[in-house]
């Protein structure tokens, strides 16, 4: 393709092929301090013109790589960067394999992992970004990656995708870590966010789990802990997993082993502050 | 990457693997074409950089997956069809890997695919929607079309387990000009040792090259005649007497030209050892060589006109109004 | 995901044997065999062939704001459940803002609408929505 | 009340994992997971690698519990039906 861009991120290599050069202009700004991709990648993208005129004429951008969903909506040339985000989580999605693969967000301290997983667009992004500005290392926002063999966390530090309000909470940080701000995207007004510089260089770094929260957000939400029962989190795990049917026995056998050791909690909260005193807390125990 | 021609040549000779350049590219084009792990088995054993030993490793794993849940898509239609006491025939992948032949390992699969007899397709049809299969468009319930034109019935898919089937009464469309003799390959099908049998190897071979060149697209072709290469390098190893009688059975089916050219774009792509007077050039074989290989490195469709081209023939082999047209097609090219 | 509510306690004594236990069969109409189905995989296949009922069956009964908020019944502005679940063809066009499905005024079609696109995993309908979403 | 017979697999073609009171199987020959509340557990372990109907059934089961239904004969073909749909009981 006209344009390529190579990023590796944790234990995954992309290759990220463009009919434009501005979305990965975007993503190389963002990717900026992350290590040398591995010479081959796990997974290609592609972000294409949906016919050929479309390159020109109202551009739209049509995600599409090794693994594709389709009928999946093109993007405008404008949100290029989202689209090339979108490509990478649709072969995560889609294609891979290697590992028990959770739609949840991950932070380390002291060595262990939490994994947050439940509720998609309630703040577990979010709350995971926010941790990683206080103290926690940020080892995922959007996707955890569980070894098979092991039962540890791997980390997968992409850029954090903030919606909406979420993205005032991070004004304080520093500019070049912010991508442009892409409003009227399909999932509303959307900013990237570049992870602290230790999520990065410990990218390579694994951790076990040591506690799983379901986080709920709402704003007229008393603050509240429950616990939830084995089997309820091990049904949830699996929906909340793209692969864990095609991992088979070992998929089985690494979520069983993950439920059993691993205590859980459901918590409820009205705002992210609360939210980060209720992980502290349940952390603490 | 220009096209798939390396893909090809690695699969015929796994030693090249150190001579591959842009591995990324060829993944690519493995995923596909649907190819990923039969590359995967056939390079295994062989020194490869860590990161493609590491993918390939997973794809191997996957392709067990596929296999099981094949096997189990199989058995599951055995289960439906056991009480009606029909012949239930695997076809394409699921025949493969249920015979344990070589073209199994490794292989996609998406349907089930079973042959049964014409005279059997209303029972068959009751009881696998008793069984938890259902249409999978309902306004597609234009059965009459698919009972007169077609070899199959409107595809079927399981409320549960979310897999498709496709049940065929014969190979090609009632429409397409050969009309292979399917009684005479449920007659002579094998029987695996849990009730549902596979064609016999010739059919076999008749069946994969009428479904490559006398049916559809050429869409996923590259794959397709993968399976005919280890298909017919497995049955001519097991069987000095299997040539003489594929011909003979690709005569019978009126498929014999399909055959050959299967035979010929096998041996050029992938090496396969058709005997000496197979190879004899073909002025078109060149047309579809370009359509099996036309994808680039990053995966994409190349040569648009020649796809569709192929694929407007697609459909003049298939729909009755449009013979004549081929044939001055045909004779046009000339 | 349904299961019955009438299950007693099995313990381990399905692989094990050990105590004599009082063991409930259940009644006719429970539900005692629950399947993991696929999260996102097999979309290419079932995209176009699944169902999102209107709300989801744990929810029967209540009716649907603007926003898509599950409501009780009867308050204003609100819309009754869909009689019937939405096929995945029909959710397509309906969230690509194509026309309203059959029978279904346009107020209330963006309800469902938005009702969809506040599915979470784990909610019945949601594995039809991802297949037919993007992740994020 | 004899009815068909059935058979499920034998007892290492599934992998059953205790979560709080229900039982996660997975099960070899298909690749799937399902989760079992009784009696689907003790109907398996009853069926494992030996058919039974209905009868030879709820005598097995009856060797070891003590078994409660007002209809134990519609119950247990309803049960049966379940797993057959599962997959995990076949017609012997």
């Amino acid at each position: 393709m006209k344009h390529r861009l190579d990023l590796r991120i944790g234990p995954v290599s992309f290759r990220i092929g463009s009919d434009w050069r501005s979305p990965l202009d975007a993503l190389r700004r963002l990717y900026e301090t992350y290590p040398e991709p591995d010479p081959v990648a796990d997974f290609t993208v592609r972000l294409e013109a949906e016919r050929v005129w479309r390159r020109w004429l109202r551009p739209s951008v049509a995600i599409r790589g090794d693994y594709v969903l389709p009928d999946a909506a093109p993007m405008a040339l404008a949100h290029g960067l989202l689209a090339a985000e979108m490509g990478m989580n649709l072969q995560m999605a889609l294609g891979q394999k290697r590992f028990l693969l959770l739609h949840a967000a991950t932070v380390e301290k002291d060595g262990r992992a939490l994994l947050m997983t439940g509720e998609s667009g309630a703040g577990k992004s979010t709350l995971a970004a926010l941790l990683g500005e206080r103290g926690w290392r940020l080892m995922g926002d959007e996707f955890a990656l569980l070894d098979l063999a092991d039962g540890r966390l791997h980390p997968f530090p992409r850029a954090i995708s903030l919606k909406n309000r979420a993205i005032a909470l991070f004004d304080g940080v520093a500019p070049d870590r912010l991508g442009p701000l892409l409003a009227d995207t399909p999932k509303g007004t959307i900013r990237h966010l570049r992870p602290g510089a230790e999520a990065i260089a410990r990218m390579d770094e694994p951790a076990p789990p040591a506690l799983i929260l379901f986080p709920r957000y709402d704003p007229g939400f008393a603050r509240a802990i429950r616990p939830v029962g084995a089997a309820e989190v091990f049904v949830r795990l699996t929906q909340a997993s793209t692969n864990y049917v095609a991992l088979g026995e070992r998929g089985f056998a690494a979520l069983a082993g993950l439920v059993a050791a691993i205590p859980a909690r459901a918590i409820d909260y009205a705002d992210t502050d609360m939210a980060a005193a209720l992980v502290e807390e349940l952390w603490d125990q | 990457m220009r096209d798939a021609r390396v893909l090809a040549r690695l699969l015929a000779d796994p030693s090249r693997a150190g001579a591959v350049e842009d591995w990324t590219g060829l993944l690519s084009i493995a995923r596909a074409e649907s190819l990923l792990g039969s590359l995967a088995w056939r390079l295994k054993g062989i020194r490869l950089p860590d990161k493609v030993a590491q993918i390939l490793e997973v794809a191997r794993r996957d392709s067990e997956t596929v296999r099981t849940q094949a096997l189990w898509e199989a058995e599951m239609a055995r289960r439906a069809l056991a009480p009606l006491g029909v012949p239930v025939i695997l076809l394409k992948g699921s025949a493969y890997v249920a015979a344990g032949l070589a073209a199994g390992v490794g292989r996609s699969i998406g349907d089930l695919d079973i042959l049964v007899p014409r005279d059997s397709l209303d029972r068959v049809q009751a009881a696998l929607l008793a069984a938890g299969w259902e249409w999978v468009k309902e306004d597609a319930y234009d059965d009459l079309y698919y009972r007169r034109w077609m070899h199959e019935l409107p595809p079927l898919i399981h409320k549960e387990r979310d897999r498709m089937i496709d049940v065929h009464h014969t190979i090609l469309p009632l429409t397409a000009r050969p009309t292979p003799d399917a009684a005479a390959m449920i007659a002579d099908s094998a029987r695996l040792g849990n009730g549902l049998g596979v064609l016999s190897p010739p059919d076999m071979i008749v069946h994969s090259a009428a479904h490559l060149f006398a049916d559809g697209d050429l869409a996923g072709g590259l794959r397709n005649l993968w399976d005919i290469d280890r298909l017919l390098r497995e049955f001519a190893e097991a069987d000095a007497g299997f040539w003489p009688k594929l011909e003979e059975r690709a005569s019978r089916h009126g498929l014999l030209a399909a055959v050959h050219r299967a035979g010929r774009l096998a041996h050029d792509l992938y090496g396969t050892p058709v005997p000496e007077i197979w190879r004899v050039r073909d002025s078109a074989d060149s047309l579809f060589k370009a359509r099996l290989l036309a994808r680039d490195g990053w995966g994409r469709a190349t040569r648009p006109a020649l796809r569709f081209a192929f694929y407007v023939r697609s459909h003049w082999l298939r729909m009755p109004p449009l013979m004549l047209a081929r044939h001055l097609w045909t004779k046009a090219r000339r | 995901m349904t299961m019955g509510d009438d299950v007693n306690e099995p313990g381990s004594e399905g692989f094990a044997p050990t105590r004599r236990v009082v063991l409930a069969l259940g009644a006719a109409a429970a539900s005692t065999v629950v399947t993991i189905r696929p999260a996102l995989a097999s979309t290419a296949g079932s995209v176009l062939n699944c169902e999102i009922p209107i709300p989801e069956p744990r929810s029967a009964g209540q009716y649907i704001d603007a926003a898509g908020n599950l409501v009780a019944p009867g308050t204003p502005g609100s819309f009754p459940p869909l009689g019937r679940p939405l096929k995945g063809e029909e959710v397509k066009k309906l969230l690509a803002g194509g026309p309203s499905p059959a029978g279904v005024d346009s107020q209330a079609a963006q309800a469902y609408a938005n009702y969809i696109r506040r599915l979470q995993a784990g909610m019945s309908g949601f594995t039809c929505y991802a297949s037919l979403q993007m992740p994020r | 009340m004899a009815g068909p017979a059935y058979i499920a697999d034998p007892p290492d073609a599934v992998r059953a994992v205790e979560l709080d009171g229900l039982t996660a199987l997975f099960h070899r020959p298909s690749g799937m997971t399902h989760i079992l509340a009784a009696p689907a557990p003790q109907i398996l372990a009853a069926l494992a690698a030996k058919a039974g109907d209905a009868e030879a059934i709820l005598a097995r089961i009856g060797e070891r519990f003590e078994i409660e239904a007002e209809d134990p004969a519609a119950a247990i073909a309803a049960r049966l039906a379940e797993l057959e749909a599962a997959g995990l009981v076949r017609r012997a």
